[in-house]
């Protein structure tokens, strides 16, 4: 990790940043309520929050993406309207957007060139820019290849990318958008020292993250934020990871399932060398195998973008694969008109998807008629060739008050609950249906503590039905309290399985970078290598 | 109140439809009574006009074109007291006048002067919607031809199968450009609108053309060898000064009673010469007594100077 | 949370549009020299004045109400069926088919068979496209454009060289047999006693028109089928999650479309004109878009559409009758309509956002949790 | 065929092909900006009318031009404002346009020239004449290079070689220059020229008037150049095949040329029957030779030649805020 005993406090010096009343409403969502802060030059700079509290709001109105309706931004001590882009970055700020803002199909040249050539013609200006960008590879040992294209490098690559984007428009302010949630462990500590590296030349540097241990351990002082406040501002070092959660969702946070240990029963999904190859040709799962059996929750973890979404996708039913899959020893269609979300569910298959507002829900229709999704066939929905509305909206009602859904009203939009009752919401639908199976993506993405917890009690409730759970998640934590067994995933494939007890989240962050081998842990080159593996890119860095 | 009801075209076709318009305005002009006068937009107003002028007490309802035909028949007979000259077409009702032009005869003369004027022997005809009507301009005009100039090519073209061929100059004038890298020094254009674009370009390349329905001469000076004169505007001003009860049946316009001819005038006196005009007149005379029988594409759907 | 209620979004947001589209079609009659009070008189007058009027009215409106159902089920599956145009002319030859080549007993039994051919018809010329949409990706506006035309020549072959009755000049097939000629909302009103104007086509296909709002409107908002195209329409990634299948809704909505406007065909070519001619649909599939843009995709604003539509043409048909105003006023109007209700409809929307958040705000101060009532 | 022969047919390929590769450029400047853009048609329509008017009106062609592009320009603003600020269906705004043109343009030729929708003829310098390019008369009598020098090259109106030149200006503009660069970014990822700091208004709005001007061009080439006068609907689809181009040539300028010349000949085939049934041995309907561009864009489109791919961010409004 990056050392603190060099730094510098420049406690005399104006704040490289400050912020003061600063709110912003999308319409009737009030993102950013009466917000100040004050960043000192050549400090880091954590902001957490929830989901939705308003943290990549508040950035945008810095870098100038968003209008803020009211307050005031100084930089470096000076009152400095920025109402574009351009403004902030004239003044000197650049940012790395949580979704990165590049060209697809333009060369990583471009891609840095665009909106600060040269003159009219490209041809100096790129040719300038490949000289600095050699430079500035040297430097900070930011490599990237000038001539790909930014769809064929890996999001690692993109992400330096994005930073030399930012350093190669002089910005003296870095504000990087949770930066880490696409990386592995090794990446991010790669990441980490780039950041301090550009601490100790004086820049201000802004992160935003959900994960504490990345705050304790990179940044100076940290803001909270909550429901488009800025709760409190503290130093780092006087601080702790249970306060920290705290001051972020209000309460004493508790964060562990109580749950028996498994009685697992006969094997309910056997799956054997599937693979699926996605548009672009490129392999996206390349063989795997697994087991879960009745009673038993396997959790599978891997960075994002491993694999792990087409395997629910697959057994889902929502994308074709070649191999084999056994439900309760009756196999299933891979692909053609038998493989799709109606045959699944008649085969006792549920599923929670990764992304309730993408697939789970259809954010237009209200609440009951999410009740039907997917289940539109149901005989008890069925009134002669019509639907029978009544019928649903009572199960629907039914439902609310068992999963708590608020506010119960079953004639409100799903884009009117907020995203913990939005996914209640799924939960009850697919848990009520009592399936054999049940996939479950990223449970408690964007839900609150408390939602968290009784999200979880449902899970383990179900599965001491002696029910399988196939649970894919991307934090360590959840998979770690809730799995019987983890399976890590790591670009297509099963690295390897372990059992919860007998692990930790140093050995699975290996494992999630592609690393069996324990001993070429500290081996960067060799994550790099298979990380660019996992993105599918043909070209290697430089 | 007479009223006149102009085709798809429109009112300033410089052709067919304007010829209407100019025996109305000339009725008009001589008795100081006015006439109600709409221009079709589409195929669904043809029955409604009718009806519409008939229920305000329109009489006579003149139209031009054969396209009103079915219309004609469907309506005629809800109107008794109301008289229907439709022109181009034969309607057979009570209360209908149908005025059918000798198209044939007066294409033939046109062609005999287009044989003579050619130096190429080789000669157009650009004719708008490929429908018999224009087939049997396209056949008099062959026969015209062949009659000076037995050795002559006559190269047919037609500008489209829509009603939108009626009025496309642009294509016109492609037309007359390919059937002048053809050899064709004089075309003779029976589209329309359509025609404007092959005058034009007949004009700008310096090559004869021949106008149709009304006399097109004064449109480019020297460079319009004649026009096959129509006289929609006599039958139109004939049918507005009888009034009502005027005389119904079919009435036949040909060479006999100058319904159809060949325009002679100051723009292109000095393009016709006396040898020219001599022998046109005489064949001219020969029409008129039945001694030379001009073929009718229409009668048998058959062209012997021509194949289309 | 909807920032405006459902009543603004659904009726004051088109409403302003279209008063919008109103004031300015007045500033084009003024800047043509004529009075819009008289000219809207006159339209009123000529379109709802008498029996007559409303039966060119609902002729128009019926054709409208078909093209703008075809148009509407698309929207709601979020495809852009711009190629109405093509499968009402399609529709038309079915129409014709069916008239001509089998022998009706009676009207009735002709009109159903013409609504099959008709629908067929329509349909199978929507299919191409919407199989290059659902199984290639090929964009369907593109190629619901390109069938537009391509409709148009094949249109134009058949009838120039193969149904036109041998020595006629129109490139029109041979009238329809009498029993397949439809009555007339004259012949259908007269025994009841309603004196209905004799000369106006509007015809019994009103009635199946009628009828064709009230089925879209249970296969939309009732049936397991409308729940999956609107679901499919809302979101593809969600649908194909809940395994309703993109080909299929897509190549189902589109089928459905083309029938709709293919059944145009029973009005203008069996109802009205009793034959084929070219050009037949004169841009009703066009004006199916407005319509459908208009009445927000909802069967019954298509209805209500569609009748303002058909009062604007027969309207217009009567300014160009009994003024020198071109009938093209009508083609700006509704020029007008399209750009103002369908393009710029932000322009009414975000400003009228704004007032509703202003007021809600002064209402109450805690906005974010306030039920509202749900889309039907 | 004879050589005189296909030069004839080749040279009726460029008149035709002109307009063509004018409005495709147009679409093609729009579309890589992710403005999708079905008024080509109307714009050029409305271009066609005013500057024809304008022409007869002032008996100067040049007048007439910059009329004609003014208008054009005029509904290239409408499509800008409705899809580009108040991020409207760039569908639906396109189809509004071709209406409004096809409407307006009759009704104000009625109301200037009361012609039935006409303009009257134009003559002398309220037309584009042909331009004899140097030497052609010289090098004329030479065989072979001769007629395609004095008949195909020389002897179109300034307008047909404008339209030429474009294609490597259009080339040069998108992928040389700093506007190009940009223009082509904001049709595949706005968010990205956006936080790069660059106005995507701006950028959109610059490509749409550039179509704009660039249809004016293919309007007034139709009025005042290929014919001496406007008469309605006189573009004739023109527009929607212009569209057809585009997608044929994938987006690209040179691409683009090819297509519309291609779908030039196909227009001028149809004027020379006698060449086709010569070549085929066989009649073929005229309706077949019309419809050929638009089947060949739907077998384009299909991919079953190579796939046509739009820009990514094409046809849907730059969203910031929910
Ligand atoms: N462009 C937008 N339009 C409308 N509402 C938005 C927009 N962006 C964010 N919001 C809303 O503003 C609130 C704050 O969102 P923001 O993205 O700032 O949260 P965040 O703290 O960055 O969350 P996360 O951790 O999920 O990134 C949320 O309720 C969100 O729905
Ligand atoms: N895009 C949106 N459009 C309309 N309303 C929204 C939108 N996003 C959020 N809201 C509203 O804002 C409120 C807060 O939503 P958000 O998802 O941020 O909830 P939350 O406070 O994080 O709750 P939870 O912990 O249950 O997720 C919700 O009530 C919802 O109605
Ligand atoms: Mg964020
Ligand atoms: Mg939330």
């Amino acid at each position: 990790m990056t050392p603190r005993d060099d730094r510098e406090q420049p406690d005399r010096a104006a704040p490289a940043i400050e912020l003061k009343g600063i709110s912003k409403a999308f319409g009737p969502v009030q993102a950013n309520k009466d917000i100040s802060l004050r960043v000192m030059p050549g400090t880091i700079h954590g902001i957490i929050g929830e989901n939705g509290a308003g943290k990549s709001t508040l950035m945008s109105i810095l870098y100038g993406f968003y209008k803020a309706d009211r307050g005031e931004i100084f930089i470096a001590g000076r009152k400095t309207d920025i109402p574009d882009s351009q403004a902030a970055i004239a003044a000197g700020i650049g940012m790395v957007f949580q979704h990165f803002k590049l060209v697809e199909n333009f060369t990583v040249l471009e891609n840095i060139i665009l909106g600060a050539e040269d003159g009219g013609l490209l041809r100096p200006s790129l040719a300038k820019a490949r000289k600095s960008l050699i430079e500035l590879a040297k430097d900070y040992g930011l490599n990237v290849e000038p001539d790909a294209l930014v769809q064929d490098i890996g999001v690692g690559m993109q992400q330096r990318v994005e930073i030399l984007k930012a350093l190669y428009r002089q910005a003296d302010i870095l504000i990087l958008d949770e930066p880490t949630g696409v990386l592995t462990p090794a990446e991010a500590d790669q990441l980490f020292r780039i950041l301090g590296r550009l601490r100790s030349e004086g820049k201000t540097i802004i992160l935003i993250t959900h994960k504490l241990r990345e705050i304790m351990e990179t940044t100076d002082t940290v803001s909270v934020m909550r429901r488009g406040q800025m709760t409190a501002t503290v130093r780092t070092e006087e601080t702790t990871p249970a306060e920290l959660a705290e001051l972020m969702v209000g309460r004493k946070v508790l964060l562990r399932v109580d749950k028996k240990s498994a009685a697992p029963g006969k094997v309910v999904l056997r799956a054997r060398g599937l693979r699926v190859v996605d548009d672009k040709k490129v392999e996206r799962l390349r063989g795997i195998d697994l087991d879960v059996r009745a009673g038993e929750i396997l959790g599978i973890a891997g960075v994002a973008g491993n694999g792990q979404s087409e395997l629910l996708e697959v057994l889902g039913g929502y994308r074709d694969a070649r191999g084999e899959v056994l439900l309760n020893g009756e196999a299933l269609a891979l692909s053609g008109q038998r493989a799709d979300g109606q045959s699944r569910r008649a085969q006792g298959i549920a599923h929670v998807p990764e992304d309730r507002q993408r697939e789970g829900l259809i954010m237009e229709y209200a609440a009951w008629e999410n009740t039907a999704f997917g289940y539109h066939h149901d005989p008890a929905y069925r009134h002669g060739p019509l639907m029978d509305n009544a019928a649903i909206r009572a199960d629907t009602a039914a439902k609310m008050e068992r999963f708590d859904v608020r506010p119960p009203n079953p004639k409100l939009a799903a884009k009117n609950f907020s995203g913990g009752n939005q996914q209640k919401i799924v939960l009850a639908r697919e848990i009520e249906r009592n399936p054999d199976l049940l996939l479950i993506g990223q449970p408690t993405r964007g839900v609150d503590i408390g939602a968290i917890e009784f999200i979880h009690q449902q899970i383990v409730a179900l599965r001491d039905q002696g029910k399988a759970i196939l649970l894919v998640s991307v934090e360590l934590e959840e998979i770690l309290a809730l799995s019987d067994r983890v399976a890590v995933m790591f670009d297509g494939r099963i690295m390897g399985e372990r059992l919860p007890d007998q692990t930790d989240e140093k050995e699975l962050g290996l494992l999630m970078a592609g690393i069996t081998d324990t001993d070429h842990a500290h081996d960067l080159d060799e994550v790099e290598a298979n990380l660019a593996h996992v993105h599918g890119d043909a070209h290697k860095e430089v | 109140e007479p009223a006149l009801i102009f085709d798809l075209g429109g009112k300033f076709d410089k052709s067919f439809n304007e010829a209407a318009f100019n025996g109305a305005q000339r009725w008009s002009e001589e008795t100081g009574e006015s006439f109600r006068e709409i221009e079709l937009q589409s195929e669904a107003q043809r029955e409604q006009a009718l009806r519409r002028f008939a229920e305000s007490g329109a009489n006579p309802i003149v139209m031009t074109g054969f396209a009103f035909g079915d219309a004609l028949g469907q309506v005629a007979g809800d109107y008794p007291d109301t008289d229907f000259v439709i022109i181009d077409m034969v309607v057979e009702e009570p209360n209908v006048r149908s005025v059918v032009f000798n198209e044939h005869e007066g294409s033939y003369l046109v062609g005999m002067l287009a044989a003579q004027a050619s130096e190429s022997g080789t000669v157009g005809f650009i004719g708008g919607m490929d429908i018999p009507l224009i087939r049997k301009f396209a056949c008099g005009y062959a026969e015209g031809v062949k009659a000076v100039n037995p050795d002559a090519k006559v190269i047919a073209n037609m500008t489209g199968t829509t009603p939108a061929a009626w009025n496309d100059p642009v294509k016109g004038s492609e037309l007359t450009k390919a059937q002048i890298s053809q050899g064709a020094d004089v075309v003779y254009a029976a589209a329309g609108g359509t025609g404007v674009g092959v005058l034009q370009t007949a004009a700008d390349e310096g090559i004869l053309s021949i106008g149709v329905d009304s006399n097109q001469n004064h449109l480019h000076p020297g460079k319009v060898l004649t026009s096959m004169t129509k006289r929609v505007d006599n039958a139109v001003y004939d049918a507005m000064s009888e009034g009502t009860g005027l005389e119904k049946g079919v009435q036949v316009m040909g060479v006999a009673n100058e319904g159809v001819g060949y325009a002679l005038d100051e723009h292109n006196a000095e393009l016709i010469t006396e040898e020219m005009k001599a022998e046109v007149d005489a064949a001219a005379a020969k029409i008129a007594d039945g001694s030379l029988q001009v073929h009718d594409y229409m009668a048998d759907d058959s062209c012997p100077a021509l194949s289309f | 949370m909807d920032v405006m209620p459902k009543w603004a979004e659904v009726v004051l947001v088109p409403l302003i549009s279209l008063l919008l589209a109103a004031f300015i079609s007045a500033l084009v009659i003024l800047g043509i020299g004529e009075d819009p009070v008289a000219a809207v008189k006159l339209m009123v007058q000529g379109a709802l004045g008498s029996t007559y009027g409303w039966g060119y009215t609902l002729y128009y409106a019926t054709n409208f109400i078909f093209t703008g159902l075809a148009v509407s089920i698309a929207f709601h599956a979020r495809l852009f069926n711009i190629g109405g145009e093509g499968q009402a002319m399609l529709g038309g030859l079915g129409v014709a088919l069916a008239c001509l080549y089998i022998p009706w007993p009676h009207w009735s039994l002709a009109l159903l068979g013409a609504t099959v051919g008709a629908a067929l018809f329509g349909a199978a010329w929507a299919a191409i496209p919407a199989w290059l949409q659902a199984r290639r990706g090929s964009h369907i506006v593109i190629t619901t454009i390109m069938f537009n035309f391509i409709a148009a020549a094949l249109l134009n072959y058949v009838l120039v060289n193969l149904m036109r009755p041998k020595g006629s000049m129109d490139p029109a097939t041979a009238r329809f047999p009498d029993a397949t000629n439809l009555p007339t909302l004259h012949d259908l009103l007269a025994p009841i006693g309603i004196g209905f104007s004799k000369a106006a086509p509007a015809n019994v296909s009103f009635l199946v028109a009628i009828a064709a709002c009230l089925l879209l409107w249970l296969l939309i908002w009732r049936s397991r089928l409308g729940y999956q195209i609107r679901a499919y329409g809302f979101s593809d990634s969600a649908a194909k999650y809940a395994g309703i299948s993109p080909v299929r809704i897509t190549m189902i909505a589109m089928l459905i479309s083309g029938g709709l406007a293919g059944m145009m065909a029973i009005n203008n070519v069996m109802g009205e004109a009793e034959r084929l001619v070219l050009n037949a649909t004169e841009g009703a599939g066009f004006i199916g878009i407005a319509v459908a843009l208009m009445g927000r995709s909802h069967p019954f604003g298509v209805f209500l559409s569609a009748i303002l539509f058909g009062f604007l043409y027969q309207g217009g048909a009567e300014l160009a009758l009994w003024t020198s105003i071109p009938r093209e006023l009508i083609v700006v109007i509704q020029a007008l309509v399209i750009l103002f209700t369908g393009a710029l409809d932000n322009m009414v929307r975000m400003p009228l956002e704004r007032i509703f958040l202003t007021l809600r705000r002064a209402r109450d101060p805690k906005p974010e949790r306030k039920p509202v009532e749900p889309a039907e | 065929m004879d050589y005189t022969t296909l030069i004839q047919l080749l040279d009726s390929t460029v008149r035709l092909a002109t307009p063509l590769l004018l409005a495709c450029l147009a679409g093609l400047f729009s579309e890589r900006a992710g403005i999708f853009d079905i008024g080509l048609e109307g714009k050029m329509l409305a271009a066609a009318f005013f500057s024809a008017a304008v022409a007869s009106l002032s008996g100067s062609v040049w007048l007439g031009l910059l009329a004609g592009i003014a208008a054009s320009m005029t509904l290239s603003a409408i499509h800008g404002v409705a899809s580009i600020t108040f991020r409207g269906n760039q569908l639906i705004s396109g189809v509004a346009i071709n209406f409004l043109a096809a409407g307006m343009t009759v009704l104000i030729a009625q109301d200037w020239f009361a012609q039935g929708g006409r303009t009257p003829s134009l003559f002398g310098g309220a037309r584009f004449e042909a331009i004899t390019l140097p030497f052609a008369e010289t090098i004329a009598p030479l065989p072979v290079i001769g007629p395609l020098y004095a008949d195909l090259i020389s002897g179109h109106p300034i307008l047909v070689y404008i339209a030429f030149a474009t294609v490597p200006l259009t080339w040069w503009v998108l992928f040389r220059t700093r506007f190009g660069l940009r223009l082509r970014a904001v049709g595949e990822n706005p968010a990205a020229v956006d936080t790069a700091g660059v106005s995507v208004v701006g950028l959109r709005y610059a490509a749409v008037a550039i179509a704009g001007v660039l249809c004016g061009l293919a309007g007034a080439y139709l009025s005042t150049a290929l014919q001496a006068g406007f008469v309605k609907d006189m573009s004739a689809g023109r527009g929607f095949i212009a569209l057809a181009a585009l997608i044929f040539a994938k987006w690209r300028p040179w691409h683009a040329l090819w297509a519309t010349l291609l779908f030039g000949l196909f227009g001028a085939l149809e004027t020379r029957p006698d060449v086709i049934t010569a070549l085929t041995g066989m009649k073929v309907q005229g309706q077949l030779l019309g419809a050929l561009p638009y089947v060949m864009t739907v077998i384009i489109l299909a991919g079953f030649v190579g796939k046509a791919i739009p820009p990514r961010a094409g046809g849907q409004p730059y969203v910031k805020e929910r």
